[in-house]
């Protein structure tokens, strides 16, 4: 688990968690991208609190490795300035078997995004002043399935 | 205790973090935020729609009703965009 | 889509997904890989049916890219001898948004399991001849699941 | 017509391909499946379980009750195991 402002290798992340093994079946890795909205967007400045965002990544890490039988888990955030195209947050869970995988990496996505002490403000090409991105019900009705479920 | 602003909450307090020291009958966070209102235009700004406001003690995310006895650090923050 | 005997650089096939593209906020990577089943096994044989697996596996992913919204998406399925480790299956979807990205790409493995004619025989350690892998009711359940939906 | 066989069905039939040529009244994939099974023990052997046999004909997965007429390739295998 890391938080850091510098871009990440997600394949060199991924090969990390199967290196030598010879017991994974699987391996979902999930990149999550800025958009430029339509070309409006110049970048988006990510704002984090520094030492629970690492805390509570870990929390949702230590839950999720709890959860389902993965034999691995990496999840890096990005902070500062990101520009349209570039990697934000990485996810790469690793497994026996793909349900336990596919799983768990939604289940780190969806807390991440609900949980993780994140904001995004929008730069925008015009040059006014952007929004602060707004939480999406939607998010927090992705997060809300890992309550129901067992 | 130490007070810490996040994103648009920041902007609208005018602060990244500030030492506070409320009176003991401000038990819990519901509690410290109407009390932060009372202290200026800023913190009336920020907590208009308290209820949106999240927060954690001690980089834990609580809810409004949890008691600040013994907080360190209180931060306050709107929901979070991250991923 | 493609059906070969060689390893496939996953990394290179989402880049080439997402390039020069500013409206992708989500790729999601899935990688297959050979077990060693405990250290009994030396390698997996693949067979499959030229032709009809290329034509299966393009079906496949017409039905994904118009069931999703997706700006992308990539399957890689390797025929021939495998070693424990090595990658038997690439599948990679891209989209504005996680949730179609990684549905996408869970229908995508579930069909490739359940439609995709490639069959599996084990070489074992021990030089006995070993089994052709049986398969599994709970890939046809998983892959049932999507008829259900929508 | 042509018929194509994979993974253990090829090797109980003991070929990979194979021209053949049953009568007009074997109609559809189930009757072709039968006609086989009288030719020899390796078809008997391969087809010793029919229901758990899957079909294509030109590449296109089809039911036991798919007619077989027109059809240039037809293909038998156990239920795959990619992926």
């Amino acid at each position: 688990m890391r938080v850091q402002a510098a871009p990440f290798d997600a394949a060199a992340e991924a090969a990390a968690l199967t290196a030598g093994r010879t017991d994974v079946g699987a391996v979902v890795t999930f990149v999550g991208l800025c958009r430029d909205e339509g070309g409006t967007l110049a970048a988006l400045e990510l704002e984090h609190y520094p030492g629970m965002a690492e805390e509570e990544i870990s929390r949702v890490m230590a839950q999720a490795l709890e959860r389902w039988p993965l034999t691995g888990a990496t999840a890096i955030h990005r902070h500062g300035k990101i520009a349209p195209g570039e990697p934000i947050v990485l996810v790469v869970t690793v497994s026996a078997h793909r349900a336990a995988a596919f799983a768990a990496a939604e289940f780190l996505m969806d807390y991440l995004k609900t949980r993780a002490p994140f904001w995004k403000k929008e730069h925008r090409r015009d040059g006014t002043s952007g929004d602060w991105v707004a939480a999406k019900a939607e998010d927090d009705a992705a997060a809300g399935r890992w309550d129901r479920a067992t | 205790m130490k007070a810490v602003y996040f994103a648009w909450v920041r902007e609208r307090v005018g602060a990244t973090d500030e030492e506070i020291a409320p009176p003991a009958e401000v038990r819990n966070v519901g509690e410290l935020i109407a009390w932060l209102v009372a202290r200026g235009e800023n913190y009336a700004y920020a907590f208009e729609n308290a209820k949106a406001i999240r927060a954690a003690i001690d980089r834990k995310h609580v809810k409004h009703d949890a008691p600040i006895a013994g907080a360190r650090e209180i931060a306050f923050f709107p929901p979070m965009t991250g991923g």
